[in-house]
């Protein structure tokens, strides 16, 4: 029976196809009726985006870097979030997902300590939108109240009607069928996403075979994060190209 | 009436006239001080409608400083509360003879910061109003319980234990005074007493059962008066996430510097006594001197620690961790905060401490207690924000904090707070315990050895009862 | 109990008596204290035969010298943690402590030899700092290389000379009395110690301010040496082991473990010297206390240590786990467990129990069993990690399990014979009850009648 | 994806019935609730979902998109992975286009102005209409305005401009009329050409930022992606910003502005004395060149000295470059210097050098689509035009203006003074969504449908190879939720010269009905009939032909040094601060097009991760010395005028340099783009190349003053600068063929060795540099 099959939702993400345009972001906003960040929030550093492209600089000009790497919710088997929180409001799914419950959430905000990746986000204001803007809100998609903690949820939303599609038409999910906003926006297809259970689909191909770049973030934690990553690769790595008695002069 | 009786003891009258003073009368200050900490609770509250209603973008929190003033607070009143066991319980059991004028008001502030602390979380949550799901279990029909795996639902299991069990505490050792008052009153405030004081007569076999549940009492609340700031310690300690909070001694750690406050605090509150109700008979120098003698050991064990947390944190030699200790010592202004915090925790009070003559002057010691407490409250804060404002490696989202005056006045009001409920308590109850003040006047004496004239102190034999 | 068990066990108040009965242990000598040195000495002997056997054996493999590093720790420890007895009721001026103070003090004096010896091969196989170009982690970040050889030894000897100091500084007035009334050697020692007390007022108050200070000092020693030797011989020698509290439950182990020879030696003394009147049923009442108070320190410090790692779950908590507690030495933490927690703990918590001669006495020797069990589950597998792993973040290969070979076993023995024997050295050389300290009891402590109950009325000088 | 398309509803008019169905109740709002549902929407998604293919050309250039309508509305925007162009990728900033839609400050009235000293005032349509017939009769002389577009509305435009016997052109702000003078003289055509960086082995690209805003990004993300899979290609970028290509590029070489030709020159000349290429490449490059010029003239260590780029860099490319299949893309700041021209020819030059043109994974000329009803030029009108223009209009030669899509009072230099110029044209109509400077100063103002209302056809620029032409849609009804009274450009147009055509509806039709007469049975959509081709055109987003391609021939250069090549900058007054070269760019705003959607404004910059506001970047180093913090507040001023910036210093900005975002500081605008930031166009000095005469709009220099005052800049990242403080944390690096661990395990030891410094840390420095040295020695 197709529903029956035991799925572990997985991503990888491919940081050396990572240009940082941030087209992840803002599909990811559109998707999950994500508060408008309005300048304030920027100011206060309580942006909220459940995937966010951090950049980190490597060197001084001429022979400056930049790299770039998505971060989303790392939906870890072995969740520090989870234990922590006294209402159950976030635990995990038979699917391999980190679940947020907004319903149950009474905003401690104890589970975003505990997450060492800082993808948990609070909402300290009531969300607003002009009534005109309202019309382009996801009605798959929960709008979630002042005061409880939201984060990247894989877009359930999608998943739910990929395996609802595929079960009305009574045939397996494909792989690659569902697409989270974020890899679907991705020009550049850094990102995969799929069924870990699966030893055919691409994700799990991805972060087996290509296992020689694979890594996951912050290994000591001991989290066992569903995402994985490609490390990024510089063929320039030990050339020295350097002018670093020009850089001095400025 | 005579003040000493012909054995140079204070009279028991002279102690009943004085020491009921503030309940039986008022004191001049009374109304206007209760009325305008009124005022700024009453404030307080509203502030707090506010916030309910627009959420908590009103603090200065921001992403990843999750947590801020309000958990700092929090945790400062928990160690406040842990006056009250320390001094009751384990002086009792220690035979400390001094303890005895200070119990009571050692007591009811461990019961008041401790409802002060209760309501934190309350501000704290982000939808308070549901908070009832943490607090207690719910929802059965669909099989949903709080998770009992989250130190946050420890905290108020253990903190109100610890409440009832201090009340109980404080309940016991009040009787006797009740029926003190019982007959010293009329009308009403008689028919209040008189269903308190529970019929007491003080009877021995009365005497005895009080004497034996207080020491029972002592002896059941120790391995709470332990477990309660441990569990608070692991709220913090039992993260991973954070550099600087995943430390083993957390628990020691807090519940010694706990002490360290709260002693402190007991020492603030008798000085005030002692000017507020003009108790000098009773609360003397030499009970300064005595908890002066004991804050001086518990701050050095606290100052060991203290160096050992530093030491454990640099000895990881994590990147993250070295950078927030490079942050919370080194850079402005937290360099400003750590500083006075050593200054006010330790340097400055406890070598003040080793002189006589400080310990037994009532002003220094009430200021250099409060300095204690300053340098308490900045220690909370020196663990919790710095830590997570450089959390993980992620150095691309080290966000800084700076509270709003919102959660500043949340603080202020903390203290108004507290104060207003011990001076309402002060018009009720008697702050000093009557019997414990008589009974130590009975058991001292002294005697003659050489030609030293040395206090002594008569120590009963007491059946002691099974831990 | 009945109150009146206390007045039939108490001091004679008459000063001569006292110090009769008190000198009494230093002159006679029976034949069995002779028997017994002389096995001693033979043990000591083979200890040090063993020490040197494994030395040329196992030479400078760090992974093979675990159980001797913990027969250090354990002897060091609970040596060092007797005087505390002592200690601790001097600076809150408890009377009850007096009959006992000097027997702590002993103690701590008894092992320095003992520890400085087996100190030697274990330096030498001590990983330096600086560990394949880069550094260990260590609590001696930029320090020199050597650091913790250097400074453990020195703060082990440290330990040892402030232990002989206050048992020197607080046993002085007796020197005085031995000179005073011993013939032969014991008088010349005497006169050469006592120097010129003759107990003027100046020189009371100066001892007692010298035994208050050399207790501050020892207090803080000890507290130093446990850091440093713990540090040092166990928690940096495992990659990614980050402890603070570990250093104190050392130092607690320790202090659990010095009651409990404070306890067995008094039990000793008032059985085989008859001083039931000097070490009567109060001591041992108030000595449980300590011992049971000890033991929940015990379990207090272990588990917080154990909740956060077992709650972090984080790759070097897990080792933790793996390596100390469900590792190698599983069986032994669970005797561990049992020894210095569950037993004493279940078995003093009854007053009945603590307010009498055997219970504290059987308490004690479990308790000591208790610490011994402790040092071998972490010294053990600590020092059985594989060296080459030291840099790494966590610890990721658990050894196996190390069983101690015939050389660990000698060694253990000849150190302890050897710590017993300096013991009845010393026993030979000063009454192991303080006779001031007796007399002072007396002046300060009586058994009065009030009303109708029986008590004590202490006095508190100031 | 299969999937959606089987969901597409074949006919827009189904889904407008279905669009009024929906769009009759208001979301609903149930579901929306916060708090009470147990079983969250997530949980249980109703409603069936529909995804039309259509395009946009005014914000993505023909690419192929798919929009998500449910309940009537407009939900997301995605790429078409059935269109050539970007198969499937989409542009970071299209959902944008959302909200562009739904906008609360959206025009919902025709305005009109009675006198050239009135203010705007509501009127109806009718009479709307009648005004505008008489502004636009037979004897008015008229200039239609549009973005440069190829499109039936270009079509329409030119034929009514023609009706009038006016003229059409169009305006862009950063335009690049350089590149496609200097295609045309390299190519003879005005097409961009097709790179194939997807099955290119090296790019090497010059000031054009192809990965977030060049001509066609989405296309080039995902062939960036391709690149990079597999048997992974090499990025070197030329330009003297950071550009976002410069960051993901593997070797970024920052000249000193307007020598990026230097650069080209120098590689070519190593290229040329190591005879790295056969002869015959060599031959057709040097062709017209003048003897050993390039050979001698621009040696690299000359060059070093000349533009302080390290020869080892300038080495390196032109080895790799000269290797396997090789792509040289010029264009953005290289074009936009007074001698843009110069440069872009000689950096396409390489091409020609490496061989590169018409081959598989290198420079695939793209055939010129003739077309009826589809009319405009890629190509946008150069800054001397508008000069020319603007005096005619200052003049008052021109009665009526017609400007549409080009907000021009808001993208024109100060000095240009357009503002003056439409004060003295009779009747200004403008069309537009939202408020904006130019619909401020006109006197007729209609408000215009969005693309998601309307229908269109447009030619891709660039194409993918072959020919293209993409299909605008509706996809909800018009007056549907958020968009009353909208009209359409071209049918307004049409209903003012009726000779033209019915309706926008029936040209798109013709356009497509033309492909099926002419393509006899080849390319996207096959079908028996008409209507079913339409049918095919709509699902898949358009009609393309993958044989309609051009032969590639061989290209002989000409000699490029007789242009007017000398490089010259806008003069500053110096007593006012230091001075610096400006240089504007174009980020998710683009040029303003977006500043009214929060989610545009709200996504933050991908190198400075700034948002809401107007930044400069300047040299971190720099700003220490000059005592500029984080958030300063500063003056920058041109010849044309100042504006007021906060400052954002890191360490990637070439010193001497000022970069600063386009977009922002509109003076009149929506809720969301009204006083915010500042316009940098406006101050961009009337530079224009010497030999084509478009702006050069990179040729500003300014002087920077700092105000003293400091606020808080809008920015994404933490309040630390951030450089990694554990190497390979988060962000691990890999040489090719290391593995993760290895790189993990190397990281460890060197961080070791950090701490083992951390005391004194320039000794660290040296261990690392000396450290990596060794590496190098094993890296070889």
């Amino acid at each position: 029976m197709v529903t029956e099959e035991k799925r572990s939702w997985g991503m990888v993400i491919d940081t050396d196809k990572c240009n940082g345009c941030s087209g992840c972001v803002t599909a990811c906003q559109v998707e999950n009726n994500i508060p408008l960040n309005d300048q304030n929030k920027f100011e206060r550093g309580r942006v909220m985006s459940w995937i966010r492209v951090e950049r980190y600089w490597e060197g001084e000009f001429p022979d400056v870097k930049a790299r770039f790497i998505p971060i989303l919710c790392q939906h870890c088997a072995n969740a520090p979030c989870e234990p922590v929180c006294p209402v159950y409001a976030t635990y995990h799914n038979d699917e391999g997902m980190n679940i947020q419950v907004y319903n149950r959430c009474v905003g401690t905000r104890y589970c975003a300590n505990g997450c060492p990746y800082i993808v948990r986000f609070f909402n300290y204001w009531e969300p607003a939108w002009p009534e005109d803007l309202r019309n382009h809100l996801n009605p798959d998609v929960t709008i979630r109240s002042r005061g409880i903690m939201e984060k990247c949820s894989f877009c359930v939303q999608r998943i739910k009607r990929g395996t609802r599609n595929a079960k009305e038409e009574n045939r397996k999910l494909q792989d690659g069928e569902i697409k989270p906003a974020c890899q679907e926006a991705c020009s550049t297809n850094a990102i995969t996403f799929g069924d870990l259970n699966d030893p055919n689909s691409e994700v799990s191909k991805l972060s087996k075979s290509e296992s020689d770049r694979k890594y996951t973030l912050m290994p000591q934690l001991n989290t066992d994060p569903n995402v994985m990553y490609l490390a990024t690769i510089d063929p320039l790595k030990y050339k020295d190209l350097g002018e670093k008695a020009k850089s001095n002069e400025h | 009436m005579q003040q000493r009786d012909n054995q140079n003891r204070l009279s028991q009258e002279y102690t009943n006239r004085v020491l009921l003073n503030g309940t039986l009368s008022t004191p001049r200050w009374w109304y206007p001080l209760v009325s305008v900490l009124l005022f700024f609770v009453v404030i307080g509250f509203i502030l707090f409608g506010i916030q309910i209603k627009y959420g908590l973008g009103v603090t200065g929190l921001n992403r990843p400083v999750y947590w801020g003033l309000y958990i700092t607070t929090f945790v400062f009143w928990v160690g406040i509360s842990h006056a009250g066991i320390m001094i009751s319980a384990i002086l009792r059991i220690t035979q400390a003879e001094w303890r005895r004028p200070v119990t009571r008001a050692a007591e009811i502030l461990t019961i008041f910061s401790l409802l002060t602390a209760l309501v934190f979380p309350l501000i704290h949550a982000g939808r308070t109003w549901r908070i009832v799901y943490w607090l207690m279990p719910y929802d059965a029909a669909r099989g949903i319980w709080p998770n009992i795996r989250s130190p946050l639902f420890m905290d108020p299991i253990a903190i109100s234990t610890y409440l009832t069990g201090s009340t109980l505490f404080l309940f016991v050792a009040l009787i006797p005074d009740l029926a003190v008052l019982r007959d010293r009153t009329t009308g009403f405030r008689k028919g209040f007493y008189t269903i308190l004081a529970l019929g007491w007569r003080g009877n021995p076999r009365q005497w005895k059962m009080q004497v034996v549940g207080g020491i029972l009492l002592s002896a059941l609340m120790l391995p709470i008066f332990v477990s309660v700031h441990s569990i608070v310690s692991w709220d913090f300690a039992v993260t991973t996430a954070v550099e600087g909070w995943h430390s083993t001694i957390f628990a020691p750690y807090f519940v010694i510097g706990a002490v360290h406050s709260g002693v402190s605090a007991v020492v603030t509150m008798m000085a005030l006594m002692r000017w507020g109700w003009g108790w000098n008979d009773f609360i003397r120098p030499e009970h300064f001197d005595a908890l002066a003698r004991l804050l001086t050991v518990v701050a050095t064990a606290w100052l060991g620690f203290t160096f050992l947390e530093l030491l454990f944190a640099l000895y990881g030699l994590d990147a993250p961790e070295i950078a927030l200790r490079e942050m919370q010592i080194f850079q402005y202004p937290w360099n400003m905060l750590f500083l006075t915090f050593l200054l006010t925790g330790y340097i400055i009070p406890v070598p003040m401490w080793l002189f006589k003559r400080v310990r037994t002057n009532i002003a220094l010691m009430f200021w250099s207690s409060i300095l204690v407490n300053i340098g308490m409250w900045l220690e909370r804060f020196l663990i919790i924000v710095p830590g997570l404002a450089r959390k993980s490696p992620f150095v691309f989202t080290w966000e800084a904090y700076s509270p709003s005056w919102f959660e500043w006045y949340v603080l202020f009001w903390s203290f108004c707070w507290v104060i207003l409920l011990m001076l309402l308590f002060s018009r009720v109850f008697p702050l000093v315990p009557l019997f414990e003040q008589k009974e130590s006047e009975v058991f001292s004496d002294s005697i003659k050895i050489g030609r030293a004239t040395v206090p002594t102190i008569f120590r009963e034999e007491e059946e002691e009862e099974e831990d | 109990m009945s109150t009146n068990a206390h007045h039939k066990e108490w001091p004679p108040s008459d000063p001569k008596i006292v110090k009769e009965e008190l000198l009494a242990s230093t002159k006679k000598g029976s034949s069995n204290l002779k028997k017994i040195s002389k096995i001693m000495g033979i043990l000591s002997v083979l200890g040090l035969v063993g020490l040197i056997g494994k030395f040329f054996i196992d030479g400078g493999d760090q992974t093979q010298w675990g159980y001797i590093a913990a027969i250090l720790a354990f002897i060091f420890s609970v040596t060092g943690g007797a005087p505390m007895v002592a200690i601790a009721p001097f600076i809150a001026r408890a009377n009850w402590a007096r009959p006992i103070s000097r027997m702590a003090h002993v103690i701590g004096a008894s092992a320095l030899i003992v520890n400085i010896i087996i100190m030697i091969p274990l330096l030498w196989v001590l990983p330096p700092l600086v560990v394949e170009g880069a550094r260990r982690r260590s609590i001696w970040f930029e320090a020199p290389v050597y650091s913790p050889h250097f400074w453990d030894t020195l703060s082990l000897i440290m330990l040892a000379i402030a232990g002989i100091g206050l048992l020197y500084v607080s046993a002085l007035p007796d020197f005085a009395i031995m000179r005073d009334n011993a013939e032969g050697f014991r008088k010349k020692i005497g006169t050469f110690l006592a120097g010129g007390f003759v107990g003027s007022t100046v020189q009371w108050s100066t001892l007692r301010m010298r035994v208050g200070i050399m207790s501050t000092l020892y207090f803080f020693i000890y507290i130093f040496v446990h850091v440093v030797i713990s540090i040092d011989f166990s928690l940096s020698m495992v990659p990614g082991w980050r402890d603070a509290i570990y250093p104190m439950a050392h130092a607690m182990g320790g202090i659990q473990g010095g009651v409990a020879l404070v306890i067995i030696l008094a039990w000793i003394m008032r059985k085989y010297g008859n001083y039931e009147n000097y070490l009567n049923i109060n001591v041992f009442w108030a000595l449980g206390r300590l011992m049971f108070a000890t033991s929940l320190m015990w379990i207090y410090f272990f588990y917080s240590a154990f909740i956060v790692f077992w709650y972090g779950k984080s790759m070097s908590d897990n080792a933790w786990l793996d390596l100390l507690i469900r590792g190698p030495m599983v069986y032994v933490f669970i005797l561990g467990m049992l020894f210095s927690f569950i037993f004493p703990w279940w078995w003093l918590i009854w007053n009945k129990v603590r307010n009498s001669i055997t219970g504290p006495v059987i308490g004690a020797f479990i308790a000591l069993t208790g610490v011994f069990f402790e040092r071998i589950r972490i010294y053990v597998p600590a020092w059985s990690v594989d060296p080459k792993l030291i840099h790494d973040k966590w610890l990721s290969v658990i050894p196996g399990t190390l069983y101690p070979d015939i050389w660990d076993i000698l060694v253990l023995l000849g150190s302890i014979s050897f710590v017993i024997l300096t013991v009845i050295f010393l026993s030979r050389l000063i009454p192991f009850i303080g006779v001031w300290e007796v007399q002072q009891f007396n002046l300060l402590a009586k058994p009065v009648k009030y009303i109708k109950a029986h008590g004590i009325r202490v006095a508190k000088p100031d | 994806m299969k999937l959606n398309r089987r969901e597409f509803l074949s006919l827009s008019g189904k889904s407008a019935a279905g669009a009024v169905i929906f769009a009759a109740c208001s979301i609903p709002e149930k579901e929306l609730i916060v708090q009470s549902p147990v079983d969250m929407p997530e949980d249980l998604v109703r409603g069936i979902d529909t995804w039309y293919a259509t395009s946009w050309n005014e914000g993505a250039s023909g690419d192929g998109i798919l929009v998500r309508v449910l309940e009537g509305r407009l939900k997301k925007v995605k790429g078409n992975p059935d269109h050539p162009v970007n198969r499937g990728a989409a542009r970071s900033n299209l959902d944008s286009a959302i909200q562009l839609h739904y906008n609360p400050d959206r025009l919902h009235d025709h305005k009109i102005r009675r006198s050239k000293k009135g203010v705007l005032s509501n009127i109806s349509k009718n009479n709307a209409n009648k005004i505008l017939e008489e502004a636009t009769s037979k004897d008015k002389k008229i200039v239609v305005v549009t973005n440069p577009t190829r499109s039936t509305e270009g079509w329409v435009s030119e034929k009514f401009a023609k009706s009038r016997g006016g003229r059409y052109l169009t305006y862009e702000a950063l335009e690049e009329s350089n590149l496609y003078e200097a295609l045309y003289d390299i190519f003879e055509t005005n097409e961009i050409p097709h790179f194939d960086i997807a099955n290119a082995d090296n790019v090497l690209s010059f000031g054009a930022d192809w990965i977030k805003n060049w001509v066609s990004p989405a296309g080039y993300g995902d062939a960036f992606g391709k690149l990079r899979s597999g048997n992974r290609g090499f990025i070197a970028h030329v330009e003297p910003r950071f550009s976002l290509t410069a960051a993901s590029s593997d070797l970024w070489i920052s000249p000193t502005p307007g020598k990026e030709s230097e650069i080209a020159l120098s590689i070519a000349n190593i290229i040329i004395k190591e005879k790295l290429v056969p002869d015959s490449q060599i031959k057709d490059f040097l062709n017209k060149f003048p003897e050993g010029k390039v050979e001698f003239g621009y040696d690299p260590k000359d060059v070093q000295t000349r533009t302080g780029v390290s020869a080892k860099k300038i080495n390196e490319i032109a080895h790799r470059i000269s290797i396997g299949k090789s792509i040289v893309i010029a264009g953005g700041s290289t074009s936009a210097y007074t001698n843009g021209k110069f440069n872009t020819y000689v950096a396409f030059a390489l091409n020609v050098l490496i061989g590169s043109i018409g081959k598989k994974g290198g420079v695939i000329l793209n055939p010129e689509i003739k077309s009826d009803y589809i009319g405009g030029e890629a190509k946008p009108n150069s800054l001397k035009d508008w000069q020319e223009e603007l005096a005619q209009w200052r003049a008052g030669y021109v009665d009526t203006v017609i400007i549409k899509g080009v907000d021009l009072a808001y993208l024109m230099p100060n000095s240009l003074d357009v503002k003056g110029a439409l004060a003295n044209v009779e009747n200004v109509i403008s069309f537009g969504n939202i408020m904006n400077e130019t619909l401020d100063v006109s006197d007729i103002v209609i408000p215009e449908t969005t693309f998601f209302e309307e229908w269109g056809s447009e030619i891709p620029n660039p194409l993918p190879g072959y020919k293209t032409i993409s299909l605008q849609q509706p996809v909800v009804v018009k007056e549907g939720p958020g968009a009353s009274g909208a009209v359409s450009y071209v049918d307004t147009l049409i209903d003012l010269e009726p000779s033209i055509g019915s309706s926008n509806k029936s040209l798109v039709k013709k356009v497509f009905e033309n492909e099926y007469s002419n393509s006899k049975n080849t390319g996207s959509v096959i079908a028996e009939n008409k209507s079913s081709f339409m049918n095919g055109i709509q699902q898949r987003g358009g009609f393309w032909n993958t044989n309609e391609i051009v032969a590639p021939k061989n290209i002989r250069l000409k000699n490029p040094f007789d242009y007017n090549n000398e490089n010259n900058f806008s003069e500053v007054d110096s007593s006012y601060g230091e001075e610096f070269h400006l240089i504007p760019f174009t980020n998710t705003l683009m040029d303003g097009k977006l500043s009214n959607s929060p989610w545009a404004q709200q996504s933050a910059d991908g190198i400075t991760t700034a948002a809401w506001q107007t930044w400069v970047e300047i040299n971190s180093n720099q700003a220490k010395e000059l005592n500029i913090k984080e958030g300063d507040i500063i003056f920058l001023k041109s010849d044309s005028g100042e504006i007021k910036c906060l400052a954002y210093p890191h360490p990637a900005v070439q010193p001497g340099t000022l970069c600063v975002p386009t977009g922002q500081g509109a003076l009149k605008g929506g809720r969301y783009s009204s006083d915010r930031g500042s316009n940098v166009l406006k101050i961009l000095s009337e530079k224009s190349d010497g030999e084509s005469g478009a702006f050069a709009w990179a040729a500003t220099k300014v002087s920077l003053k700092r105000a003293g005052g400091n606020e808080k800049l809008p920015k994404f990242e933490g309040t630390v600068e951030a450089f990694p403080i554990e190497p390979g944390v988060p962000v691990l690096v890999v040489a090719p063929g290391q593995t993760a661990h290895e790189a993990e395990e190397e990281n460890h030891h060197k961080y070791q060795e950090m701490l083992n410094f951390r005391k004194h840390d320039e000794e660290s420095h040296d261990e690392e540099s000396h450290d990596e040295n060794q590496k190098t020695e094993k890296g070889h």
